[in-house]
């Protein structure tokens, strides 16, 4: 493992990312790495039959991230991985900008794909953060989970 | 006095306020807060009480029985829809 | 549909690839896309037990290309995605570089998960791509699938 | 003469050439082919016998019956290992 600052590899941030640089990051962790599954979330023009113009994303800023370090460390845990980075942005967001970020990198593929799998459906269970559309009806808090 | 943190639905049933000022008398515990907000905020206490919010205590998920101590960090937390 | 070269879509080269780039292209052919799968394969300083220096892909020009749009097409039509791009590189891979990008776009996530990790189960099974591992006790073509 | 690409494994049994030329008589089905090949590349035919090595005639993979035809577009093909 070459020295990296842990914080890099899980972050709440409005601006946007490159995923080539967040990709060499996780790269530089191991030379093991053979396999990275990621999954990129990007904002849609319609949702539940509704035409969004934006999204603002708000987050509890602290738990928001305390959450996500919670996510990679029992993904390094449980998924047989050498590193997971999670990135989520918040402010307002266009249509087509990118919105989330999870990078999962393995040795072999079947495990950078479970465990990205899993950490993008964990995040949505139990990272406050909270999506309000621009419709042209108006402004509506989505529910997930209701 | 506690403070409470307000995001999303809860801060637009609070009237846009980013946070909540109240005096907890006795008791202490999330349920005691959730008996204060019933009165003031009916709105917010009846998605509390159908679990559509949550209540965190210093930054993790709290129950009924949970104790509120001076200091401690709350939060009224709607449903999650990050990703 | 935004018009697009669809050979650009699969290909099979030499150079390296930005997936940055690769991911604006496939995010320019509809705005319905609200989630994206990529899977990334790097070449590794260990296989089978044995120490890597390098690795050579030769590939059967004309059939390779043909298999990987067949992947492409089957893809389209049996997965609910909007996108599917598939790039292998050929010639000399030193250790950490890129060897071969998928990426899957669709409405929902679940759905650019499958068809990715199906993309890149398929591309092993049926391309015409060999690997030549450079080690330090000699040369060794691989055989994934005795 | 039909002409034959090779690959990996097969080009290095080969003596590393990247194509065999080969007089096709009679029969012209790809088992006329292996037969050939038997005779000047018993190492290759073994691996086709073992189906390590897949014939193809117009870049899609053949079986014992395809019938060849000038101007077909003739393959050994070792074990893939892209990706």
């Amino acid at each position: 493992m070459e020295p990296i600052d842990e914080s890099q590899l899980v972050r709440v941030q409005r601006e946007n990312f490159s995923i080539d640089r967040e990709l060499d990051r996780v790269k530089s962790r191991s030379k093991r790495i053979g396999g990275i599954a990621t999954f990129l979330g990007i904002a849609r023009d319609r949702s539940k039959g509704r035409d969004v113009d934006s999204i603002t994303f708000e987050h509890y800023e602290g738990m928001a991230e305390k959450k996500l370090r919670e996510i990679r460390e029992r993904g390094l845990k449980d998924f047989d991985i050498l590193e997971l980075l999670i990135i989520h942005r918040y402010g307002e967001i266009t249509i087509g900008e990118n919105i989330v970020l999870i990078i999962a990198g393995a040795e072999h593929r079947a495990e950078a794909f479970r465990a990205c799998k899993w950490a993008i459906d964990e995040l949505k269970q139990i990272t406050p953060i909270w999506k309000l559309e621009h419709t042209p009806e108006g402004e509506v808090w989505v529910e997930e989970h209701p | 006095m506690v403070t409470i943190k307000l995001f999303g639905m809860t801060k637009m049933l609070a009237g846009n306020q980013g946070s909540l000022s109240l005096a907890l008398p006795n008791g202490r515990r999330v349920k005691d807060l959730v008996e204060l907000l019933d009165g003031g905020y009916p709105q917010i206490g009846e998605l509390i009480h159908k679990k559509k919010v949550l209540v965190s205590v210093n930054q993790e998920i709290a129950h009924e029985e949970t104790e509120i101590r001076d200091g401690d960090e709350i939060a009224l937390l709607p449903p999650f829809a990050g990703g």
